[in-house]
């Protein structure tokens, strides 16, 4: 069975890695759309001709853009991300730093954000139709509506500027102890929960309610099954399949959309790093940003996967 | 991007001086004038509310603080020479010395150098101060200072002050405190310029701008990129006394309302530049206090007179009169302004032309003027940009007046990320934005003059370049004065470029902290405040 | 699943309380839409008072701007865009998706691989980049504005729909369209559609939703309505400084993005619904 | 010996898509004694499945039980609470699905779901309960009953699951066993053991049971008393042999009559001119899964298949569930392209899928599938439905068309109001004349009739055959009859060819069914009709073929 398994996820890698092909062909050129020249806007109003083309063939911006773009995917293989062209700095070091930031974010609001969703999604599914579910579900249409942004600027007004509880910046850099790491996470978690975690009660509440419709669940009730046993034993596992999807699809939006968050509590994370890139033209960063954004998604869609096979007897021993 | 408003010295400074400086302008007169205009900056700066109590406090050692810029990148540096974001000013100063700087009044004042002397304006000496020691202990000797002078002349190091460093053909050691520059032709000038941030001074042969290895204030503990950074008391700084702080961190709040609720919630103790909307707020608040700088920096709306519409007589004059200065002033800038008259000299400038009144709001004369031009009707795009401060909120109020006389104008706001080499003196009709400088001279010859590298309107009068000329030859001051007021006049009805007012810079930092003052050269004391201000108890 | 596409009068369906409302709003705002021109008391580029964030007055019903423009008459004009522009980019966006996904989902092998493939890709790369790069390389205007979030949100509805088609198209009905010799297109239209329309609706809702949002943001970006007129979303960022003393500038918008978004949710949520004859 | 079941005037409405609320059993009172076996009979929309429910104190979604008492061992049903009755499930009443398949739950083990009875009220602990279990599944006749317990339920085949859930009930030892239709899903061959495994098992427990079915035949082999119901009324109540052999009331006299088939007559014209060839398949092997290198499909379901259809004649193809049957009528569509071998119609090979076809051919051979909810799109009235074919292959337009609709209808003898209802708003017997209209309107001259009649009710079948058989003569034209159900094939077949694993074993003259199939399997098929006899299952003992193909299962 496990080899079974092992075969699935080979064979998910491959797809995953001719989505990547496309995307790292996607994002160079993309890059390359981008107006205004790198060189020139590194030496800026000081640059003098010479010095811009002397700049441009050590960064080999003279050469064809196909080659750059070979060059830059051999380099990838080989796991070299080349050098920022803003700070000549390794890009895999610029990056490392920050993506474990938004790594850790995103790991937290997962963990805070998961369960509550689970809980919610799949109590309003058991109490279908009743006020409990009708609040449920106007509660998550309202968080749906509400601007990130307002959220996030109304938390630190509450609690940071007013009520003095919490920083109102998330400097993840001096973290001592548990209790200063929940401080400085507490409002950007929360935030980003209220993004991600709507989606993810709708989903949860659809599927499980999906299979309670079904002649198994009936038949647990007429065995004399509990609404919880029936939930919980009979349904959750059937649903589990979609429930998983969602959640990807809801957290993959954790590295690369919390641009606003990251930005508010001035939170150094990956998002961050990429608009930087974008304004001073760093086309190594920019195109390395996009693709761990891009591998983050599909990996996160090949758990997803995973998890779904797994949780199917007819399709993991096929 | 908006912030660039408020910045004193950025990278097109550079370009600036050195252009006026290659114009070979006298060394008394650029003194004079960089007094002149420092003097009346100053002037300008104030601490409002309980900050000017400061004053009488004395100094006391101990504590650290975190500040906040407004924009931070993945470019910052640690290398002066690349220096081009604020953050980089702050760093640099608080790291490094240079061999001369610019003091509140805008004078020259030795730094490193103890000395500089020269007889002929081309062969410079210069003295080093003694007990001089770089952060990891080797004593300042003069081969540090040519290393850090030598290394701008080299391309493939990107120095931002490259073409000014060239005129300096050569160094002398004459021993470890004494050395000589030769200059490849006299210049007056050459402490000013050494007194740009980008010379600062490092130790021989610094390759690796990880960190930071300078005769500072401060030792640079962190330094990451787009991030922050930390530094630590210099122990044995060589200027008595300083620095106050044990250590500080610097950081940067892209988000205004970010910013200072910050400052609110007490995590940072400075937020430099706040929007002039949040200071009703913050002025009644305890515990905080605000900084205020009026400086020569404005947002201008330019009309380029060489190409359509610009090009159509009366045109430009009729926008000159739809532009309603009172509404921005009010609106707009919250009275964190001065009406200006279309001319880029401030009033604190003792050449401003006060003679030169404002044009009152006239939309009727604008509607005939236009009608004239015969673009009446004609709907005319405006090029707005967060890039340009508040130009997205003038040009509404341009287009609201257009609309109540019929005047159809389309403001289009262009993304900030790359506005200055995309839009700026590109589109017809567009905003800009000019930082303060020094000297009508330079202002002129940098944004008038008809081979101006940044003639916003594509302003050409051979008078106007005949009279800039004469100006900078002429040590006649009525006469020079009398000049640059016609000049100014010519600008105010001839170009194209509508100057509506002078805009205010404002720093709010918490009551606690104390000795910092308003600096000609921008917010945060010139950038400098690390190693000036102190925590009060 | 299918059974939510019936949406026939044929039945009398018992008519949902909560999905009226829902529709009755989204009504409401529509008609505001159209007629903002005419009922907005000032032009919403006119600065009517010199004070900012004003309170609410009998001049200013729902206070001022941070220009001292009046909220009231910049709502209404910003539903314009609002409504507007995300009914038509939700609406291009799920149509492309839609059809995409039932062509994949009947066309199957190697079309339909390539195409999720691709549309995965593109998924997975971000919106902010996205929107740059639109910027950057054809400006900005309303069209583009409308095509880029056309764009962003494509893929999803496509994934949605190739979902729903790929169980329909296992159905009889349409396996005796394939005997019978039909086209794709005939049986895309008349076979499979009508019996996906229902959750297609409400994923058309809840796509909506979000491009309400994403509107503001995007205007961040520079691509977005162009001022003196705003989105909501623009709206409640451009007063963002007046949310510490509850300015209504920022307040209403808020308040007008949530009833819309809410209002649409209560409709698709309470689209009528056919419960089976339980007897047998 | 005193009632463990008493239903008294029991009333129970339904909620109707457009919320009219409808009562679907009108009064119903019922005994049971202990350890009698009672049927309840009748068609769809009966309501037998709705009064078995009520025993468990269950109405499904939409339905309520508005009045009446269900006793059950003394419990009142109706009036306990749901706590009570949870605990009245599985331990005293205990209910068989109708289909095993979809009342498992596909993912945990069946040895889970068949103790979970026990671990709910926890009757016994769980080691005790598995060992339980084993016991059961070998009472039932299951094959290794120690490790079948582990499998997942996709893993083990239909008959085996409906026995499996029949442990599944047995476990809590309840008092009375609720069985819904528990073999219609199945095969005949199956059906029989799982009968008897049910009849064993009951009878050595002296259990009472409800048993539900619309197969009186099925029925006559287990049950004491049969309760025959319509329109949720009880119509007639009796002794099993009385019920058959003397049926009082009309309904149930027509249940019977739709029974015994009359034999089929051959059209004498088509005798006349001798067999004349209209559709001719050699050697057709087709299969699912992407084909190999050997072009060949990777689970291969038809063997090198021939067969040959004869103009105005009906073709009957019979086998259990997976010997192909279905397939081969996909493959003769052109829904699923042979791998091998070629298909003649009229002497032109036809091409292998529906798009190498020409609109004519296709016009010729129409199919027709066996459920009408899934053949006809729920979203288009019955109109629509029929007029595309009409515009489809004949460009019929405006009034010209709906007169052909409703010459269509006429034929399938549909008023024609019924244009302008969708399919959910028809009873199946109608939609499965819509269905076969749909066919008619290409004017073909072969159809497939795949199962047509196997998801309705005995009498509205019998109605449909006859139907067919008429149109045969009008029209001339030629079936071919897939089905599991020999009474119907008899009713209108002259051939028949029986498909065992792939293969066509045997084909014969429908007359000779009866009298000699030579092919043991065909043997075994056909003995495993149930008759319309209470000795039939228990006389199969004797049957030396049945007693052999038995121990081979």
């Amino acid at each position: 069975m496990n080899a079974v398994i092992a075969r699935l996820v080979l064979k998910r890698l491959g797809i995953m890695l001719l989505s990547l092909l496309i995307v790292a062909f996607a994002v160079f050129f993309a890059t390359e759309l981008l107006p205004g020249d790198v060189a020139q806007i590194l030496l800026g109003q000081a640059a003098t001709p010479e010095a811009v083309a002397g700049l441009r063939t050590a960064m080999h911006l003279d050469e064809p853009a196909f080659l750059r773009f070979l060059h830059w995917l051999f380099g990838l293989m080989s796991g070299d991300l080349g050098r920022s062209y803003a700070n000549d700095r390794e890009v895999a070091d610029l990056i490392s730093g920050r993506l474990a930031n938004s790594l850790e974010l995103a790991f937290v609001t997962t963990l805070f954000s998961v369960p509550i969703a689970l809980t919610l999604g799949i109590t309003s599914a058991m109490f279908r139709g009743s006020f409990y579910d009708r609040m449920v579900s106007v509660f998550t249409v309202t968080v749906i509506s509400i601007p990130e942004f307002m959220v996030a600027t109304l938390a630190v007004i509450i609690f940071a500027v007013y009520l003095r509880w919490l920083p109102a910046l998330s400097v993840a850099s001096e973290v001592h102890g548990i209790g200063e790491l929940l401080r400085i996470y507490a409002m950007p978690v929360i935030t980003l929960a209220f993004v991600v975690s709507a989606q993810m009660i709708r989903m949860t509440r659809a599927a499980v309610i999906d299979t309670l419709n079904t002649a198994y669940v009936e038949m647990a009730l007429l065995k004399g099954a509990s609404r919880r046993r029936i939930v919980l034993r009979h349904a959750l596992p059937n649903a589990l399949g979609p429930i998983v999807n969602a959640m990807a699809l809801s957290l993959s939006y954790l590295l690369g959309g919390v641009i606003i968050v990251e930005t508010i509590f001035n939170y150094p994370g990956v998002a961050k790093l990429m608009v930087d890139a974008v304004s001073t033209r760093d086309l190594p960063l920019i195109q390395s940003c996009a693709m761990i954004f891009c591998v983050s998604y599909l990996l996160l869609i090949l758990i997803a996967d995973v998890v779904a096979i797994m949780a199917n007897p007819r399709l993991r021993n096929q | 991007m908006s912030h660039e408003t408020v910045t004193n010295w950025t990278r097109r400074d550079d370009a600036l001086v050195e252009d006026a400086i290659r114009r070979g302008a006298t060394r008394r007169d650029l003194l004079r004038l960089l007094m002149a205009s420092g003097i009346g900056i100053a002037a300008g700066g104030t601490i409002v509310g309980r900050a000017t109590r400061a004053f009488a406090d004395t100094p006391k050692s101990g504590g650290s603080i975190t500040a906040a810029g407004w924009s931070s990148s993945t470019a910052d540096t640690l290398d002066p020479a690349k220096a081009s974001l604020s953050t980089d000013y702050v760093r640099c100063c608080a790291f490094y010395n240079r061999l001369t700087f610019l003091d509140e009044g805008g004078t020259v004042q030795m730094e490193l150098a103890e000395s500089i002397e020269t007889t002929d304006a081309k062969t410079w000496k210069v003295t080093l101060r003694p007990g001089v020691v770089f952060h990891d202990g080797k004593k300042l000797t003069t081969d540090d200072v040519i290393f850090s002078l030598a290394r701008h002349k080299d391309e493939s190091v990107g120095s931002k002050v490259n073409a000014m460093a060239k005129q300096m053909a050569e160094f002398k050691k004459v021993d470890d405190r004494v050395m000589e520059i030769e200059l490849s032709a006299p210049n007056a000038d050459l402490p000013i310029i050494l007194a740009l941030h980008h010379f600062m001074i490092l130790a021989d042969g610094t390759k690796d701008f990880t960190t930071a290895n300078g005769t500072g204030a401060f030792k640079c503990d962190v330094f990451e990129p787009g991030v922050r950074s930390v530094g630590v008391k210099n122990e044995n700084y060589w200027k008595d006394k300083l620095p106050y702080l044990d250590s500080f961190e610097f950081i940067a709040i892209s988000d205004e309302p970010a910013r200072v609720n910050a400052l609110l919630s007490g995590d940072i103790a400075l937020a430099a530049t706040v929007n002039p909307r949040s200071i009703r707020r913050l002025e009644t608040i305890d515990g905080v206090q605000l900084s205020k700088t009026t400086s020569g920096n404005y947002t201008d709306l330019n009309v380029r007179l060489d190409m359509d519409p610009g090009d159509k007589a009366g045109f430009v004059e009729g926008m000159k009169y739809l532009i309603n200065r009172e509404v921005i002033q009010r609106s707009v800038m919250r009275d964190l302004a001065v009406i200006a008259n279309d001319q880029p000299v401030s009033p604190n400038d003792r050449y401003h032309n006060k003679e030169l009144k404002a044009r009152e709001y006239d939309p009727e004369k604008a509607k005939s003027l236009f009608q004239k031009a015969g673009l009446f009707g004609t709907s005319i795009p405006i090029v707005a940009s967060e890039a340009a401060g508040s130009s997205i909120d003038m040009a509404t109020v341009v287009q609201q007046a257009g609309q109540e006389i019929g005047m159809p104008f389309d403001v289009q706001r262009v993304p900030s990320d790359g506005y200055w080499s995309n839009y700026w003196l590109k589109a017809p009709v567009h905003f800009g934005n000019i930082n303060p400088r020094p000297t009508p001279d330079i202002l002129f010859s940098l944004l008038y003059a008809s081979d101006a590298p940044w003639n916003e309107s594509h302003y050409k009068s051979e008078k106007f370049d005949k009279m800039l000329v004469e100006a900078r030859g002429s040590l006649d001051e009525a006469k020079r004065k009398s000049i640059y007021d016609e000049m100014q006049v010519m600008i105010a009805n001839e170009a194209g470029t509508i100057i509506p007012v002078w805009i205010s810079n404002v720093d709010a930092l918490s009551s606690k902290l104390k000795g910092l003052r308003p600096n000609p050269l921008g917010g945060m004391m010139g950038y400098a405040f690390a190693e000036h201000v102190w925590l009060a108890s | 699943m299918t059974s939510t596409a019936r949406r026939s009068p044929r039945f009398g369906f018992a008519v949902n309380a909560v999905g009226v409302i829902g529709a009755s709003i989204i009504l409401f705002w529509i008609l505001v839409a159209v007629f903002a021109p005419w009922i907005s008391p000032y032009p919403v580029g006119k600065i009517v008072d010199f004070d900012y964030y004003g309170p609410i007055s009998s001049d200013f019903w729902l206070g001022t701007d941070y220009l001292g423009r009046d909220m009231f008459s910049r709502i209404l004009m910003g539903a314009r865009y609002t409504v507007g522009i995300s009914l038509a980019s939700v609406t291009i966006a799920c149509f492309v998706g839609v059809t995409l996904g039932m062509i994949a989902a009947v066309v199957g092998g190697w079309f339909d691989a390539v195409l999720s493939r691709f549309l995965d890709a593109l998924n997975s790369i971000p919106a902010l980049m996205f929107g740059l790069v639109v910027v950057a390389a054809v400006g900005s205007s309303l069209t583009v504005l409308i095509l880029t979030i056309a764009t962003l949100y494509a893929p999803g509805s496509y994934r949605f729909a190739r979902a729903l088609a790929v169980n329909v198209n296992a159905m009889d009905f349409v396996t005796v369209a394939r005997a019978r010799g039909e086209g794709i297109i005939y049986t895309i239209r008349e076979e499979i559609l009508p019996n996906i329309v229902g959750p297609v609706l409400a994923d058309f809702g809840l796509r909506f939703v979000f491009i309400v949002l994403l509107l503001s943001g995007l205007s961040f970006l520079g691509l977005g309505v162009q001022p003196p007129d705003a989105d909501w979303g623009a709206l409640v960022r451009e007063n963002i400084g007046g949310l510490s003393f509850g300015a209504p500038a920022v307040v209403f918008p808020s308040i007008a993005i949530a009833s819309l978004t809410i209002s649409v949710n209560m409709l698709i949520d309470n689209l009528p619904r056919r419960i089976r004859d339980r007897s047998e | 010996m005193g009632n463990v079941i008493e239903i008294r005037d029991l009333h129970v409405t339904a909620k109707t898509d457009s919320g009219r609320v409808v009562e679907i059993i009108r009064g119903v009172d019922l005994d049971v004694a202990d350890g009698e076996i009672v049927a309840l009979i009748g068609e769809s929309g009966s309501g037998k499945t709705t009064i078995a429910l009520t025993l468990l104190g269950y109405a499904r979604p939409g339905c309520s039980i508005v009045g009446g008492s269900v006793t059950v061992d003394g419990e009142d049903t109706v009036a306990i609470s749901e706590a009570e009755r949870r605990s009245l499930r599985g331990t005293r009443v205990a209910y068989v699905p109708q289909s095993a398949a979809a009342a498992f739950n596909p993912s945990k083990t069946i040895m889970d779901q068949v103790v979970e009875v026990a671990q709910i009220h926890d009757l016994m602990p769980m080691d005790a309960a598995r060992k339980k279990a084993v016991e059961l599944f070998r009472a039932l006749a299951l094959p290794e009953p120690e490790t079948i317990g582990a499998r997942y339920p996709h893993q083990v085949s239909g008959g085996q699951l409906q026995r499996l859930s029949a442990a599944m009930a047995l476990i809590g030892d309840p008092k009375v066993m609720v069985f819904d239709e528990p073999t219609t899903a199945l095969d005949v061959t199956t059906q029989i053991e799982v009968l008897r495994a049910f009849k064993a098992v009951m009878r050595e427990r002296g259990m009472a049971g409800i048993y539900v079915s619309h197969d009186l035949a099925v029925v006559a082999q287990i049950a004491d008393r049969i309760v025959v119901l319509k329109g949720g009324e009880v119509q007639e109540v009796g002794a099993t042999e009385a019920i058959v052999h003397r049926p009082s009331h009309s309904y149930t006299k027509a249940l019977i009559g739709a029974f015994h088939p009359r034999a089929r007559v051959p059209d004498p014209e088509a005798a006349a001119d001798g067999p004349q060839p209209i559709l001719k398949v050699s050697g057709v092997t087709a299969g699912y899964g992407g084909t190999g290198r050997d072009k060949m499909p990777k689970y291969v379901v038809l063997k090198n298949l021939d067969l040959t259809l004869e103009r105005g004649r009906s073709l009957g193809v019979i086998g259990e569930s997976g010997s192909g049957k279905s397939t081969l009528a996909r493959v003769i569509a052109g829904l699923l392209p042979a791998a091998k071998g070629s298909i003649e119609m009229d002497g032109v090979r036809l091409g292998q899928a529906t798009r190498d076809r020409s609109k004519e051919d296709l016009r010729k051979l129409q199919i027709v599938f066996q459920l009408a909810d899934t053949a006809l799109n729920p979203n288009k009235p019955v109109g629509a439905i029929l007029a595309r074919p009409l515009v489809f292959y004949h460009a019929m337009a405006g009034r010209e068309r709906d007169a052909e609709v409703d010459r269509l209808l006429d034929m399938v003898r549909l008023p024609r109001g019924l244009k302008h209802r969708l399919p959910s708003e028809l009873s199946g017997g109608q939609k499965q004349r819509v269905n076969f209209a749909r066919a008619l309107a290409a004017r073909p001259e072969l159809i497939l009739c795949d199962e047509i009649t196997s998801a309705l009710d005995t009498v509205v079948a019998a109605a449909v055959l006859d139907l067919l058989d008429e149109l045969q003569r009008e029209l001339g034209l030629t079936y071919m009859f897939i089905s599991h159900d020999l009474s119907t094939v008899e009713a209108i077949c002259d051939r028949v060819a029986v498909m065992y694993q792939g293969e066509k074993v045997e084909e014969m003259p429908t007359s000779r069914m009866k009298s000699g199939p030579e092919h043991p399997y065909s043997k075994l098929l056909i003995a495993s009709v149930p008759k319309l006899d209470t000795g039939w299952l228990d006389g199969l003992r004797d049957d030396p073929l049945m007693a052999a193909a038995m121990e081979g299962r």
